[in-house]
């Protein structure tokens, strides 16, 4: 276009746009000071995409305190040193766990609060969405607990994943069952698997499928149930009458109570349950089923008696006291926690506020030390696909209402009891 | 009738301009939500308001269209408006196989019966993983992965300008088939059926054949929301067969006022941004808040103005609101 | 063969709790042809209460049941009074459209403010009784479970006696029958109406106290409850008792082979199919009566 | 051949008979009173021909056609016509398209139906109402409307189920009047459920009696009236209101 303008016009421009540059240079010089004031108050805004409302508000609560305890930290440790020390200010958006919201909301974020990088959205299908949205808009979206595959599949550039994929949570599922095989001689035949019929679920049963196998494991059951089912006792029988070796379950909070206790009233006596995170590691999940959780075997991302990093305690003991019902960190909580620390290594590494730098910031990320060492795993980093290499996930075993550490032996505390006692010989 | 058309022809106006003047692509995310579910309720409208069967099962096509739309595309590159077509149709088809148990019953069956239907089309969808070479991936849902431009043959627009003038232009359709029907002799023929069904067989009206005839429209069109949902938000998944989603759209109806020409755009325009604008303020701090404002409106809607909000604006501007010219 | 008795009683069990929820359901819809989508949102607030009268109290739930029971006689009293009744006056045939969103937005609104007022935490009580079970031939039956059954049974006979000897019972029934006639008979059917959502409370109350002690508490947890009720109130019959007692054994009973013999996923939709099948076919369900 | 015939007609809800082993025959031009106490099954009967129920056995025979099965709006277009008992307008329709939309059954152009329907409004002199809404019409008015109607879609054979009960004694007789020349002008074959007894003396050639379904007496209204068969099952009934 250019071209096209007389050479005079153009030359007015020049001059135009010459005298504009001298004005905003004074401006610069005389406010620079002022500027430099400013700028220290900075924030560096990150959206929070979590349920606060619906089924899975109190799951949403949980992990939003993680952040704020984080969040917490690293501003009164100064904040962003590489950005003149810019404080971390998260904007929580409620999801309410449809994937529709999630999406509409992360635009909100991006576009409306402008937001630097997103975390979030804990339910794989929303962050499955709203990744989307941020792939689109370019801004950097980390994701601390999601299990579908696809997440990190879809050669997205500006999707980072710290939870190990949700297909590979049944191998290590199936690899624990193995090995405690090994370990205690006594070894499993049947496995049966029973989720709830929602994307964790089917995911969770895809997996055992594909590697219960491998490792000479029969399936004797395989049984989705829908979600609100108002009584578990024909699932639970069912379980029963295949009598097998190992239950491996899956359910959100409301379903996991109601099929421990029913469980319990069947007297079903396989050699040991199993269960995969999300309700059987919702803190209310213990507080209310009490006793009946006792040697209840749980896949988790984290515990709070990992022996790998000094953090691990120190933090939770620092985390319980802050947080106002006192409560412990559950995995969903410690990954957000230990996820907001890697945000704020990315943004020290890309000090700038350009979501495009901190994306490449977070794509070279190297953490080795520091809180996010909570992560049971070093050092943390991103693979091509944005997912976290050396991801893997640890058992537990509730014993005497705590979440103790079982496997892998290395990192663990607790030697585990397996077989686990009949419910009839337990007081 | 001038004075109505120009008022129209205003409204209209305003809302082709409004990209124009409103550049935030949020508000304009939030006024295509508005025109989308407008357009649902609207399509519930010629079976719901004009021939007055309160059908609580309109997600069931919304689904069909997102679906069928979404998988010819994904695996056989079918272009979503030609998809938009045939879901409509195949929607249309299952309308009949709905409508033919449904339409034997009445009032409070009627609405439990198409309810069901929901729920069951809901746990199909929830639970088959696989069909044949198609995976409908059960709960988790569809993804349609973003191809950046704006392409009509994708069906996908960097720009969401393009997704407000196609839903606009959907909306304009439909509202123009409902007004040919309501004037026309078959559209007499609903109006009695949904009055009185008893006096309207027996003046030789086949009710049965015409209710089933209504709720193909409604379906084809509740489908063709459903492709340009599937469109817009590039995923689709088994809670678009919901109930709570069939009750929304008829929620929106008849707040606005059932078998009303603009109730349905009234009731979108009002109820829409309120949940919108509820959440985004409201949603974090206190869980659920947005819900009891939304139950309120209900309760006060149905308590004061059962009719919908349009019957009372209707006495003043007749022609362009009134059931019946 | 043993799983199959194991499951029909377990089926049986249940199915007579879900029946006896959905009694009042059946009453109000037979009685004043109101569909009540607010029914869960009722049956969770006399669940809270139990739950707040046990733990603040110490009151075993079988004996605050009838605390609950009182309470939500006088809330669907008043629920009818006040949000049902106007709009029954206002339309000559009652639009079941106008009342089942009315009731639905109620609906909404009871259920947040529980939200709001006790948060979103799954409860449970620990009464003497829970996890106790009764072994009989190598079968486990949860004693909270049998207590339930069995009350709800008596309770259930109870309200049938009620119906059929009290002259308000004649009268709900009359009503129930032909509103123009027991009008014509000098019935106030209005009053009648708040009486039967009262009763209907009265029930839901019952069944919320049995519920508790082997359940959770939430206040979504109505939810699980209210579709299957509306199944179970057709199936059985608009207002017959017995029926939606029988209905809620049949439904439960498919629940639980359902998912032995085929898969609980799937058994869900199931009832759903036979419940427009039933619809389609006999309109008036198991046992209600065929009128002109 | 009778121009209209039911023969042994047969009709049950549940355990209870409706209708038992039904017989008469009605010509061409005639106007029938058909009376009995309340609960003899007038109106079922009513609804047994009209198609809204199906007989459980018998044949109702029309023109030699037999209607037994058809659906109302069959019915209807063969050319039987007929009003409720309890008023039934499109209450949110206007009086005019409450006819227009029954001219319809015989006439497809909007013009054509409107000037038929402005004609039969005339007729029943609703025609100063033809552009209110039905809700907002008197009575005695709805009760014109149904007529109104039920003439528009041009019948041969005409059911009126009690057209005179709740109209004050002016009105009825209006009524009555309209009755007699809807007969002579438009030839068309009446069949009335009455329950007034003056009325049907007046309207009808001919009365038939059924009670508990069952056709008891059938002649002349004087004659009738004298039967003790008549008397007996009227019993406690008194004669002619208002």
């Amino acid at each position: 276009m250019r071209g096209e303008f007389p050479s005079k016009i153009l030359f007015l421009r020049r001059r135009k746009m010459k005298t504009i540059g001298i004005i905003l240079l004074t401006f610069f010089c005389v406010f620079y000071y002022g500027l430099g004031l400013t700028y220290a108050q900075q924030e560096v805004k990150v959206g929070v995409l979590i349920p606060l409302s619906g089924g899975l508000a109190v799951i949403g609560e949980n992990l939003q305190m993680a952040h704020d305890f984080a969040v917490k930290e690293i501003n009164e440790a100064g904040g962003i040193k590489s950005l003149n020390g810019a404080k971390i200010k998260l904007i929580y958006a409620d999801t309410r766990g449809d994937s529709k919201i999630g999406m509409s909301e992360a635009e909100r974020l991006i576009l409306r609060e402008g937001v630097v990088a997103i975390v979030g959205a804990f339910q794989s299908s929303v962050s499955y969405t709203s990744t989307e949205v941020a792939e689109k808009y370019q801004v950097p979206y980390l994701v601390p607990n999601s299990l579908m595959d696809a997440i990190t599949e879809r050669g997205f550039k500006y999707t980072f994943r710290v939870e190990r994929k949700g297909s590979l949570w049944a191998k290590d599922q199936i690899d624990f069952i193995a090995d405690m095989g090994k370990a205690t001689g006594k070894s499993a035949k049947t496995i049966g698997v029973v989720y709830e019929n929602t994307d964790m679920g089917q995911a969770i049963a895809k997996g055992i499928r594909k590697w219960a196998p491998e490792k000479g494991l029969t399936i004797g059951l395989d049984e989705g149930y829908p979600p609100k089912t108002s009584d578990m006792t024909p699932v639970v029988l069912k379980m029963k009458r295949a009598n097998l070796d190992i239950v491996i379950l899956n359910s959100y909070t409301s379903d996991a109570i109601l099929l421990i206790r029913t469980i319990a009233d069947q007297r079903v006596n396989p050699v040991a349950f199993l269960g995969s995170s999300s309700g059987y590691s919702d803190p209310s999940f213990i507080k209310e089923v009490g006793k009946l959780a006792e040697y209840f075997f749980d896949l988790t991302e984290w515990t709070t008696d990992l022996k790998h990093s000094p953090f691990v305690q120190q933090k939770n003991v620092a985390y319980k006291k802050w947080n106002k019902d006192n409560r412990d960190f559950n995995g969903g909580a410690a990954f957000c926690y230990a996820s907001t620390y890697i945000l704020y290594e990315a943004l020290e590494k890309a000090a700038s506020y350009d979501p495009k730098k901190i994306r490449d910031a977070f794509a070279a990320i190297k953490i080795t030390k520091g809180p996010a060492m909570m992560i049971p795993w070093t050092p943390i980093e991103f693979d091509a696909e944005g997912q976290a290499k050396g991801a893997r996930m640890l058992v537990v075993q509730y014993r005497d209402g705590q979440r103790k550490s079982v496997w892998p032996a290395e990192i663990s505390s607790t030697k585990p009891v397996w077989p686990v006692p009949k419910w009839e010989e337990r007081k | 009738m001038s004075w109505n058309r120009t008022l129209f022809a205003l409204a209209v106006l305003a809302a082709v301009l409004f990209p124009l003047v409103v550049r935030d692509p949020y508000f304009l995310h939030a006024a295509i939500t508005v025109l989308l579910f407008a357009f649902l309720a609207s399509s519930w409208n010629i079976i719901g308001g004009l021939a007055g069967q309160h059908s609580f099962g309109h997600s069931v096509f919304l689904g069909i269209g997102a679906y069928v739309s979404t998988i010819l595309f994904i695996y056989w590159n079918v272009p979503p408006f030609l998809g938009m077509i045939i879901g409509g149709i195949i929607a249309a088809i299952a309308s009949i196989g709905i409508g033919y148990p449904c339409f034997k019953l009445r009032g409070p069956y009627f609405a439990l019966s198409t309810l069901a239907f929901t729920e069951i089309f809901r746990i199909i969808a929830t639970t088959t993983e696989q069909v044949g070479p198609v995976d409908l991936k059960g709960a988790a849902g569809i993804l349609i992965s973003f191809r950046p431009g704006n392409s009509f043959v994708n069906f996908q627009f960097a720009e969401k300008a393009y997704y407000y003038y196609i839903i606009l232009a959907m909306l304009i359709l439909i509202l123009f088939i409902h007004n040919w029907i309501e004037k026309s002799r078959w559209g007499l023929y609903l109006a009695a059926i949904r009055d009185n069904e008893d006096a309207a067989r027996s003046i030789g009206i086949n009710a049965r054949r015409f209710k089933i005839l209504a709720l193909m429209i409604s379906a084809f069109f509740g489908a063709m929301a459903g492709t340009f949902y599937a469109q817009f938000f590039l995923y689709i998944e088994p809670i678009l067969f919901s109930s709570a989603l069939s009750i929304e759209i008829l929620l929106i109806a008849i707040v606005g006022g059932a078998g009303t020409l603009m109730g349905p755009f009234l009731g979108s325009l009002i109820l829409t941004p309120i949940s919108e604008l509820t959440r985004t303020y409201l949603g974090g701090t206190y869980a659920g808040v947005q819900l009891i404002i939304y139950g309120g409106i209900l309760v006060a809607v149905m308590m004061f103005a059962p009719q919908g909000i349009i019957p009372p604006l209707a006495k003043r501007y007749r022609m362009l609101f009134e059931r019946r010219a | 063969m043993i799983g199959f008795i194991e499951a029909t009683i377990s089926g049986i069990l249940m199915g007579g709790l879900y029946g006896f929820i959905a009694v009042s359901l059946s009453l109000i819809f037979g009685v004043a042809k109101i569909v009540n989508f607010a029914h869960g949102a009722l049956f969770m607030v006399a669940m809270f209460l139990v739950y707040w009268i046990l733990v603040l109290l110490k009151v075993d739930p079988y004996l605050s049941s009838l605390i609950a029971a009182g309470f939500l006689f006088f809330f669907g009293y008043f629920f009818q009074r006040f949000f049902i009744e106007p709009i029954l006056r206002r339309e000559k045939e009652t639009a079941p459209l106008t009342v089942i969103l009315l009731t639905s937005g109620l609906m909404m609104i009871i259920e947040n403010v529980a939200l709001l007022l006790f948060g979103a935490d799954y409860r449970t009580v620990k009464t003497g009784y829970t996890g106790k079970v009764w072994e009989i031939a190598g079968l486990f039956i949860a004693q909270p479970r049998m207590i339930g059954f069995v009350l709800s049974l008596i309770l259930i006979l109870l309200l049938g006696l009620y119906l059929r000897k009290t002259n308000l019972g004649r009268a709900i029934r009359a009503t129930s029958q032909d509103r123009e006639a027991a009008r014509l008979m000098g019935i106030d059917d209005y009053r009648v109406y708040k009486i039967t959502f009262g009763v209907g409370g009265i029930m839901l109350g019952f069944a919320a106290a049995f519920l508790v002690p082997f359940y959770f508490v939430h206040p979504a947890v109505g939810e699980l409850f209210v579709l299957k009720s509306f199944v179970i109130v057709v199936l059985g019959g608009l207002g017959s008792i017995t029926g939606a007692f029988l209905a809620g054994i049949i439904v439960g009973i498919i629940e639980s082979l359902g998912a032995q013999f085929i898969n609980s996923a799937l058994v869900e939709s199931l009832i759903f199919i036979i419940f427009i099948g039933c619809l389609v076919v006999k309109p008036t369900g198991l046992l209600g009566k065929q009128r002109e | 051949m009778a121009f209209f015939e039911i023969k042994d007609l047969q009709k049950q809800f549940g355990g209870l008979v409706a209708i038992r082993d039904l017989n008469m025959s009605i010509e061409q031009g005639e106007i029938v009173g058909l009376i009995g106490p309340n609960g003899a099954g007038k109106t079922t009967l009513f609804n047994v021909i009209t198609g809204v129920y199906g007989p459980k056995r018998g044949q109702i025979l029309f023109k030699g056609r037999n209607l037994a099965g058809m659906g109302p709006d069959k019915i209807c277009q063969r050319g039987i016509a007929r009003t409720f008992q309890i008023v039934k307008p499109f209450h949110t329709l206007t009086v005019l398209d409450n006819t227009k939309v029954a001219a319809f059954c015989r006439i497809k152009s909007h013009e054509k139906a409107t000037q038929t329907s402005i004609g039969i409004l005339h007729f029943l002199g609703l025609e100063d109402k033809a552009h209110i809404p039905a809700e907002h019409l008197t009575l005695a008015q709805k009760k014109k409307l149904e007529l109104a109607r039920a003439l528009a879609t041009q019948p041969q054979f005409l059911l009126l189920d009690e057209t005179l009960a709740g109209l004050n004694a002016t009105e009825m007789d209006s009524m009555i009047e309209t009755v007699r020349k809807i007969r002579e002008q438009k030839g068309v074959t009446i069949l009335a459920v009455e329950h007034v007894m003056r009325a049907v003396m007046k309207i009808s050639d001919r009365v038939v009696v059924i009670d508990q379904g069952h056709k008891i007496a059938e002649g002349p209204p004087e004659e009738v009236v004298r039967n003790p068969e008549v008397i007996k099952a009227y019993l406690g009934e008194e004669y002619g209101r208002p």
